[in-house]
């Protein structure tokens, strides 16, 4: 099997599904460097947990605002038809429903759609939760973006989370450096394979009775 | 003539109690009422309870509050961050509690005290270790879980102006926590860059009516403003 | 007995018990004559539910704005430090305890300080409760502002309400026509005759074993 | 490009259906979205629920919907008033049937569906005739009843500006209910003075983010303002 997809790529690849007027929740870590790989003259309006709609790009090093920042504490700018807001109105919108789309990074993923991706019940740990929780049960996708292996090569895609939960059955789709996986019914759907890899190759990794639904999704991308 | 304006942060600060719930506004630092939070360092109350989505950023601010000792307890979405050693240390130390809340969650119970409701059903934290010990509930096919709200004794809130009346105006991402705070607090204290003529605030665009505040003190333009105008982070440094 | 205050007179003294500084909602209907009974020079905010707070008088007829109106849905004006809100932070400040003083009026209140003033419970009456239920159990003291009989000579201070409730154990005072009277742990104590009435006539008027504490009063806001 | 902009109120109107459950905002004639409601009238969508503070005032808006014999159910806090003639002969004649609930429990049922509330507890309405029926709990001490969500399929909101992406702000107590129902629909419908550029509302003033918004129609200057400018009662008549 061949190296899958790096980190910039795997962001424009999510980026291509995101269609134009969607709300997007970009979470915060790996995921963020999706807004980066967004087509421009698309628009596509990002939401961040601390308050804004209609968040830009990372600015200039002397434009670089204290007050205008991102859910990981980044510098952000301000498009045209951006809005504040506070907290409550912030988190009111995932938890209503309002958001299209969020991608979030994990530890790991079930088959059934469960999602980890807060704590790793180290005992010497500290736990933070921060918006996950809140943007796992709001919005009405929820991607995730992660490496297929963890760095010791386990799957992040199981048959039951062992780390605690995020949420339950809320992911449904996976955006992996080696494939992309719909979260079907049945338990995970291999849509797309990327880097000349193979189903069993992936079986193999994942440990997991993998559905193939990558002919299915060719025809439906064409 | 009603004037909440006082001159001095130690006045601004005067009569918070040891064991006092405080509540700090903030995101990382956007919002985070530093000069506030410095004033009741130096005014001395302890065994502080502190409502705050972050533990402290950094050696200001809250981490310093922290570090001096005066935090009992810390009630937050986020503490672990990059710029968090003082909070990790005295966590690890088991020097000070923690009582993780889902940001979302976090919000709402800060909103509900705010507005006097009595408790409120979420769907965030279901099925996770946050549910554990709270009362759940089906409805509508969904299962939410009983979340209760948040009081507080006081709210330490950082915006961009006030008048007179305690009306306030925030400025873009530094919003945040501080409009729940203000109301969620029986005592509100908020520094302001500066106090501006009652009228000088447009009625449509006051995000903290003055009902909710108590106290307002002007610490003075934040560094990357001059005269209202964003100058760039080379002016701040 | 000689006559009560008329309605104006009665705003005028309630007005008098409103410290600067004060928010305060006048509901609709004859307590809304208070706010033109409002000492000159003293900063009191008013607040209607219809989200604002800084009402000021009535304007000029030829200002009338429709986009500018009371609870009672008259034209009002806007003060220097007013501030507009949605309905829910409207009410929000009610419930959360948020306001000093609402003044209401009442079909009935009893000696508990329970308040019926939404429904006379008549088959045929449209009910109308708008905003009072949350005023009354939202307020830091809510007073009523009212005749102390009906016009069928019954009183309006009860040992118990016959009307359908609006809030229970809610009113700290009343303010009638005839006299002012606080709701007492042991039941209505009357603080101040007007019109050189008797504690007696008012015990027959209302058929109610009322408090005399009227020489406190007077000692009190000497 | 987004645009929420429709031309027509036909369009801004089309495909609400028979049977739906529709917010109206405004209180009084104040934020009332007139122009969509008889929009609403000639489209001839019937057996609606309408979820409003009031039951229609005078012959216009809701009140002519109404008598048009569109409505199956009003909930609302405050149907009776002076000019509510409307509506008072249908209840009377039993063609209309109404729900009242507390001004401040419609408002909070409202914007509990818009930011995903299962159920909260409040105390209005404990030990009235509002209460029967519903689950009833102790909190620290105080009663307070369960109330649920207020969900609908449309909102028609009048507000005084929008942008392109659906951002809007009102005029002064016009804003009302129209926040929380825009939030608290499926499809919310607004009508406004003017459609400005993108970037022309201040992004710390705006009241209601496009997020909320999926249809926007201009239907020209309320008669009380020139170019934005009140010119009083006199000029509108």
């Amino acid at each position: 099997m061949t190296a899958g997809l790096e980190r910039r790529a795997l962001a424009a690849r999510i980026a291509e599904d995101i269609a134009e007027g969607s709300i997007v929740n970009l979470g915060i870590g790996a995921p963020t460097l999706i807004a980066d790989q967004l087509p421009a003259g698309l628009e596509i309006i990002l939401h961040t947990e601390n308050g804004m709609l209609g968040m830009g790009p990372a600015p200039e090093p002397s434009l670089v605002d204290p007050d205008l920042i991102n859910a990981g504490k980044q510098p952000v700018t301000e498009l045209a038809g951006a809005a504040y807001f506070h907290h409550a109105d912030s988190f009111g919108m995932m938890r209503g429903g309002h958001l299209d789309i969020c991608v979030l990074g994990a530890f790991q993923v079930s088959q059934r759609g469960d999602l980890a991706n807060w704590h790793t019940g180290a005992p010497d740990a500290i736990p933070a939760v921060g918006g996950a929780m809140d943007l796992a049960i709001g919005a009405k996708n929820v991607w995730v973006m992660t490496d297929l292996l963890t760095r010791d090569g386990g799957s992040k895609l199981v048959d039951e989370c062992s780390y605690p939960l995020t949420g339950k059955r809320c992911v449904s789709r996976v955006y992996t450096d080696r494939a992309v996986f719909d979260v079907a019914p049945t338990g995970f759907a291999v849509t797309e394979i990327f880097g000349g890899g193979t189903i069993d190759e992936l079986r193999a990794l994942t440990g997991l009775d993998l559905v193939d639904a990558t002919s299915v999704t060719q025809e439906g991308r064409s | 003539m009603i004037s909440k304006t006082v001159d001095h942060l130690a006045d601004a600060v005067a009569g918070i109690e040891d064991g006092a719930t405080v509540m700090v506004g903030g995101f990382g630092l956007a919002g985070h009422p530093v000069a506030l939070i410095d004033a009741l360092r130096e005014q001395g109350a302890s065994e502080l309870t502190i409502v705050s989505n972050n533990a402290g950023n950094g050696d200001t601010g809250l981490a310093a509050l922290l570090k001096a000792g005066r935090v009992k307890k810390v009630i937050c979405s986020f503490p672990r961050q990059v710029d968090s050693w003082v909070f990790d240390e005295l966590y690890r130390a088991g020097a000070v509690q923690l009582e993780i809340v889902p940001q979302g969650n976090l919000a709402e119970r800060i909103r509900a005290a705010g507005a006097g409701i009595g408790a409120f059903y979420t769907p965030t934290g279901v099925g996770t270790l946050i549910a554990e010990g709270k009362e759940q509930r089906t409805i509508d096919g969904r299962d939410f879980l009983l979340e209760y709200p948040l009081h507080a004794d006081y709210a330490l809130v950082s915006a961009l102006a006030a008048d007179r009346w305690g009306n306030l105006v925030y400025r873009k991402t530094g919003r945040n926590f501080g409009p729940i705070m203000a109301a969620a607090a029986r005592t509100t204290i908020v520094q302001v860059d500066q106090v501006v003529p009652l009228g000088a605030l447009d009625p449509e665009a006051v995000v903290t009516p003055g009902i909710f505040v108590d106290r307002v003190v002007a610490v003075g333009e934040r560094p990357w403003l001059h005269d209202g105008v964003f100058v760039g982070a080379e002016a701040a440094s």
